[in-house]
């Protein structure tokens, strides 16, 4: 599959992207940079993490306006595939393809740790390797991961199973001591109504090799090929 | 020439301005004599930065010579930008460690942020992506607020330069002592990788070579930065604006990437940061290192601020700017590139041939200095050197006169609430150290390992320095950091390849502190001499003093090691119960200098552990050996704390599980401290599969090892039985993990959050 | 002209950064003080003379890009030169 | 009463967010933008009523916590309520 990988002055995940599709999954990667004004070509978009124009003012906020933007909106609303992780996922919420915004964490610290994460909906394209339920331990790496939506939108999320993952324990378990940030709900993750928009706070990426001692994100990325696949598969072009 | 006679004249500086300007009369002669003419006032701004003690080295040069700089992987020793030594694969690992000890502590976020930012320009002006961070720290103890405050303000400063530049902050060290409470130091460690055919170095070649500014504008910030870290220089008309330079990670991230694409295709000739002394210092060196001279307009210097004098442009220290030198023709694509990422750029000047800095204002010349005077011929001073009178006195410790440890158990678990000893997830949680998808061991193992993509290899990274043990003994202390450093690259299976160095002195116009520096040195250079590990870059920091009272000697080294194999990599955590646990190194009656003294008996006196350096070696080819046999589950070093807290972090360390022991010790005629929190080197406690007991234990004793079976991994407690004669216990203690943990992994976050009033 | 644009979150929204200052500033002592909210303070200068559309423009960068409006309110004030 | 607290960046001290933000204004097509300066704005309800202690309270406040004097300095206001 063509990945398309938006490259914003100020990512720094977009590389490690990049290794994971192409050297550990064996996918085509592809950079696109943010002056860019076409997604032409690529089977599904990811927003990389980062701190795009230094996450000054509000993150996300700045890069929502790039030029490409207008494109991945295009896209999206086209049934689009695309992936926002942390940076990625604030700036989709910036964009307004997904509700709420995000409040500095609960401690106001950054936080660099492994956590456990539910996955509450293995319907989508980003989780259908998934059990229902299954337990994921992937890292976060965010000072602003503290999801926020007015309790209207909550309740239309909760009720369209459009929250995708939840913090838990290791078991599962989705309380308040395990919620690294304070986000509401224990919301890891949350997708578009459609269903083809994905932003989560942590980073599949980081868990994709033996190596580094996690593989877990890799559920994530596979989930995205088997479904491009089976998309194409649908609609031979 | 016709030029020379042109240079501004602003009139000879008076004896007062010369004196503010830290230069002695001697110096001001030998001014006279380089320029065979008085300065005027921007000439002598120029000498002032140069020739201070942090841009000259001139109280250290002499000892600086000691360090062994040569090997056969050395590609680039110091005097460079930073250091480099070569990996394999056509691939080279450059490093380098510096201080932003006085900035931290006038503004601690700030002043920490911008040491990140200093030594990351340091590394990708080498053509090198940098790929690891560590820092070394010193504060004063917690229960001080404004330690407090300096160390969050610090870490943050860290944690937010760095996480935003995407480069992980895989690893460092952090001690506390009262004697940081005014001078907390920040020690900063970076590592790149670049293609070894492709490694830049800080050179102005070419006459006629356009000379490009990148970067920040540049502002009234940080001027005299560098007088300021050499001396308490402070200039009455300065005073009003405050001397913190605000780092912009942000710009330094696009100045990385396009910096990273100058060097791809191939368009520059040399680059260096505009770090102390901005401008001047990056230019003089640039020209002194190519032999040649630079001519620069300052009406083309992108300015932040109006009415800015040359003297100010010279001598700013505006974060996140850089000088390069293109290659003939291709100026245009350098600026290209700096448009597409939004960086200010202008061609600022050309290089010449007669070896001048010169300096015009439109077409009024106002400075022109031989550039290599400026740079390389310096005052240098072999300054008197005596150890201080009180030597004695912290060495005169007679132990009989403490009482021996009547409850480990208490002890075990004030050490581990120490926070000295506790464990520092509080600080590097805050620093993303995935970043990168490199980071194998994150910290809190030995050392740090980054793998390299595109090859099978790793690199392992320490940081390490006691500065206690250098109180005592400078000597001893620098080589038990040398072999400290290079003990814990072995224990994560990695072969030690070079070092760089961080020297944190006070004033070395003392006789006492200067006689410190160099037995520091002189320690260091016999002990990387003697493990073949060459010294390829390093920074000294002097000064570091308040009221007139000094820091301990603080010598840091950051040290680097190679991993061929992924399968070699080690940490130093319990895998699984039923393993044997092994005592590599013998321990002695080494208590003096120990973090127990200091914690329990507050005493911080005695003479630390002697270093046997061929021991110290048996036992480093040891490790690789059992390593590369595959051999070992786990290695931790004994260090601080002794053989008690080293066992206990091999049970609490482990990310995903925690893991009890039963061991049996032997007291062996010694004191119940010593063999339990005693700090004897060269020791290293390793977990062995029972399947290969028995060849470790030949292995071992083939090497020349001594060792000691200590018990076993287990899921319960840790109990520790101590046997005196014919078998006899004479202690025994079982603490459950979930205290232990408790105390070790929490103790920080408390003292840091208890709030003060 | 110049403005001020006033940032600060929605009432009913959590401040965690101003719970934070107001524990803090209770522990040094300061008793008396109460709720703490902390929001941005940005100064723009603007080469416009026409208050009217002056205040057009400032209404128009705060609501596309200085004030996200899911959570942040903003007010301003215009400072002629 | 309440106080309004402005801090803002000492004068010549560098501001990269006001510097990011007035690019992605211009960026924006918002071309009358001058120079931003970014800074904090703080809200503090002080259970006090006395005009005069309370100014104290806010001002040691500020030295002591709110803002960082060395790059930094304030400015703020009292309302009664
Ligand atoms: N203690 C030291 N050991 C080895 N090399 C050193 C030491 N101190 C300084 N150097 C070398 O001297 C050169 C100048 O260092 P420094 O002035 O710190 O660089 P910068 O100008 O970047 O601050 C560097 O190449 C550095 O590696
Ligand atoms: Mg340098």
């Amino acid at each position: 599959m063509n990945i398309g990988i938006v490259v914003f002055p100020g990512s720094n995940c977009d590389r490690d992207c990049g290794y994971v599709l192409s050297k550990v999954l064996g996918q085509t990667a592809q950079f696109i940079w943010h002056q860019e004004r076409s997604v032409k070509g690529m089977d599904a978009i990811i927003l990389p993490g980062g701190f795009s124009y230094g996450d000054y003012l509000r993150t996300g906020a700045i890069a929502r306006f790039s030029p490409i933007m207008d494109a991945i909106v295009e896209f999206a609303g086209r049934g689009g595939m695309v992936l926002g992780i942390c940076n990625g996922f604030q700036m989709l919420l910036e964009l307004g393809i997904l509700p709420g915004a995000m409040l500095r964490n609960r401690d106001l610290s950054f936080i660099c740790e492994e956590h456990y994460i539910r996955v509450e909906n293995v319907n989508t394209p980003f989780t259908n390797h998934c059990e229902p339920g299954q337990i994921l331990k992937l890292p976060i790496a965010h000072a602003e991961g503290n999801y926020y939506t007015n309790p209207v939108t909550l309740s239309s999320l909760q009720a369209n199973a459009q929250i995708v993952f939840r913090y838990c324990d290791r078991e599962g378990n989705v309380t308040s001591q395990a919620n690294p940030n304070g986000s509401l709900d224990n919301i890891a993750g949350i997708r578009n109504a459609a269903g083809n928009v994905l932003g989560l706070m942590p980073h599949p990426e980081r868990g994709a090799e033996r190596l580094l001692n996690n593989e877990d994100g890799i559920y994530i990325f596979r989930s995205m090929i088997s479904a491009l696949e089976a998309h194409k598969l649908l609609q031979p072009v | 020439m016709t030029q020379e006679s042109k240079v501004l004249p602003q009139g000879p500086p008076t004896s007062k301005v010369i004196e503010q300007h830290g230069l002695s009369e001697d110096e001001y002669q030998q001014i006279l004599k380089h320029l065979g003419r008085e300065p005027n006032l921007t000439e002598l701004g120029i000498f002032s930065v140069m020739w201070s003690e942090h841009c000259s080295y001139k109280s250290s040069r002499i000892h600086l010579k000691r360090f062994p700089t040569e090997g056969e992987r050395v590609v680039q020793g110091p005097g460079e930008n930073a250091g480099a030594v070569d990996i394999g694969e056509g691939l080279a690992a450059v490093f380098k460690m510096e201080s932003h000890n006085h900035p931290s502590y006038i503004e601690p976020f700030q002043g920490a942020a911008t040491g990140v930012g200093g030594i990351l320009r340091d590394i990708f002006t080498m053509g090198a992506r940098p790929i690891a961070l560590l820092n070394s720290l010193r504060f004063g103890e917690l229960d001080l607020p404004k330690s407090r405050h300096i160390l969050k303000g610090v870490v943050s400063g860290i944690s937010s330069y760095g996480n935003c530049m995407g480069v992980p902050t895989v690893g460092g060290e952090i001690t506390f002592n009262d004697i940081y409470s005014k001078n907390p130091l920040v020690n900063v460690f970076c590592l790149g990788i670049v293609k070894k055919d492709r490694l830049l170095r800080g050179l102005a070649k070419g006459t006629g070579n356009q000379v490009l500014y990148i970067g920040a504008k540049t502002g009234r910030d940080g001027i005299h930065g560098a007088t300021m870290a050499s001396d308490s220089f402070d200039d009455a008309s300065d005073k009003k604006r405050p001397n913190v330079q605000v780092g912009d990670p942000f710009l330094e991230k696009l100045l990385l990437e396009a910096c990273l694409e100058f060097l791809e295709q191939d368009l520059l000739v040399g680059i260096q940061d505009m770090g102390a002394a901005g401008l001047t210092s990056s230019s003089c060196e640039m020209a002194s290192r190519a032999g040649t001279g630079v001519d620069l307009d300052l009406a083309k210097v992108p300015r932040r601020e109006s009415h800015m004098t040359p003297y100010e442009i010279l001598l700013s220290e505006s974060q996140e700017r850089m000088l390069l030198v293109a290659q003939p023709g291709k100026e245009e694509s350098v600026l290209a590139i700096c448009r597409k990422w939004g960086i200010d750029a202008a061609v600022v000047g050309q290089v010449t041939d007669d070896g001048f800095l010169r300096i015009r204002e439109g077409n009024q010349i106002v400075a022109e200095i031989p550039a290599h005077a400026l740079a390389e011929e310096g005052p240098r001073y072999e300054r008197p050197a005596a150890p201080p009178s009180y030597q004695e006195f912290l060495q005169s410790l007679n132990i009989d006169m403490l009482p021996d440890v009547k409850n480990p158990a208490d002890v075990l678990l004030k050490l581990l609430a120490s926070p000295t000893i506790a464990s520092k997830r509080w600080v590097f949680r805050q620093y993303d150290h995935m970043v990168g998808t490199n980071t194998v061991v994150c910290p809190g193992s030995d050392s740090a390992v980054v793998r390299i993509k595109g090859t099978t290899k790793a690199l392992a990274m320490t940081t390490d320095g006691n500065s206690r043990y250098c109180l005592l003994n400078p000597y001893l202390g620098g080589g038990l950091a040398v072999a400290e450093a290079a003990r814990n690259l072995v224990c994560a299976g990695a072969q030690p390849i070079g070092v760089t160095d961080c020297l944190n002195f006070g004033n070395p116009e003392r006789p006492d502190i200067m006689w410190q520096f160099i037995m520091a040195v002189e320690g260091i250079a016999d002990a990387c001499r003697a493990f073949q590990i060459p010294v390829v870059s390093g920074n000294v920091s002097f000064y570091n003093e308040t009221n007139g009272l000094s820091i301990y000697p603080t010598p840091i080294l950051g040290m680097v090691g190679l991993i061929e194999r992924p399968e070699d990599i080690t940490t130093q955590w319990f895998k699984q119960a039923g393993d044997h646990i092994c005592l590599l190194g013998e321990t002695k009656e080494d208590l003096g200098g120990t973090e127990y003294l200091k914690v329990i008996h507050s005493r911080e006196q005695g003479n630390p552990p002697w270093l046997d350096v061929d021991r110290e070696k048996a036992l480093y080819t040891c490790m690789l050996t059992l390593i590369q046999k595959g051999l070992i589950q786990s290695a931790h070093d004994c260090s601080e704390g002794g053989l008690l807290v080293t066992l206990a972090e091999c049970c609490l360390t482990n990310p995903s599980e925690l893991f009890g022991a039963t061991v049996i010790l032997n007291q062996d005629r010694l004191r119940l401290d010593a063999l339990l929190f005693g700090e004897s080197p060269s020791r290293v406690v390793v977990s062995v599969k029972s399947e290969h007991v028995k060849q470790v234990k030949e292995l071992v004793q083939e090497l020349g090892v001594p060792s000691t079976e200590l018990g076993q991994v287990t899921q319960g407690n840790m109990d520790i039985t101590v046997r005196g004669a014919h078998d006899l216990p004479v202690s025994q203690l079982s603490l459950s993990l979930s205290e232990m943990s408790d105390q070790w992994h929490h103790a920080l976050a408390r003292q840091l959050e208890a709030e003060a009033s | 002209m110049k403005a001020k644009i006033y940032i600060t979150l929605k009432n009913g929204i959590l401040d965690p950064q101003g719970r934070a200052i107001q524990q803090s500033l209770q522990a040094l002592g300061f008793d008396s003080v109460g709720e703490v909210r902390i929001g941005k303070f940005i100064e723009v200068d603007l080469c416009e003379t026409d208050a009217t559309s002056g205040e057009t423009t400032i209404k128009a960068m705060c609501e596309k890009l200085l004030a996200n409006t899911v959570i942040e309110e903003y007010e301003y004030e215009i400072l002629e030169t």
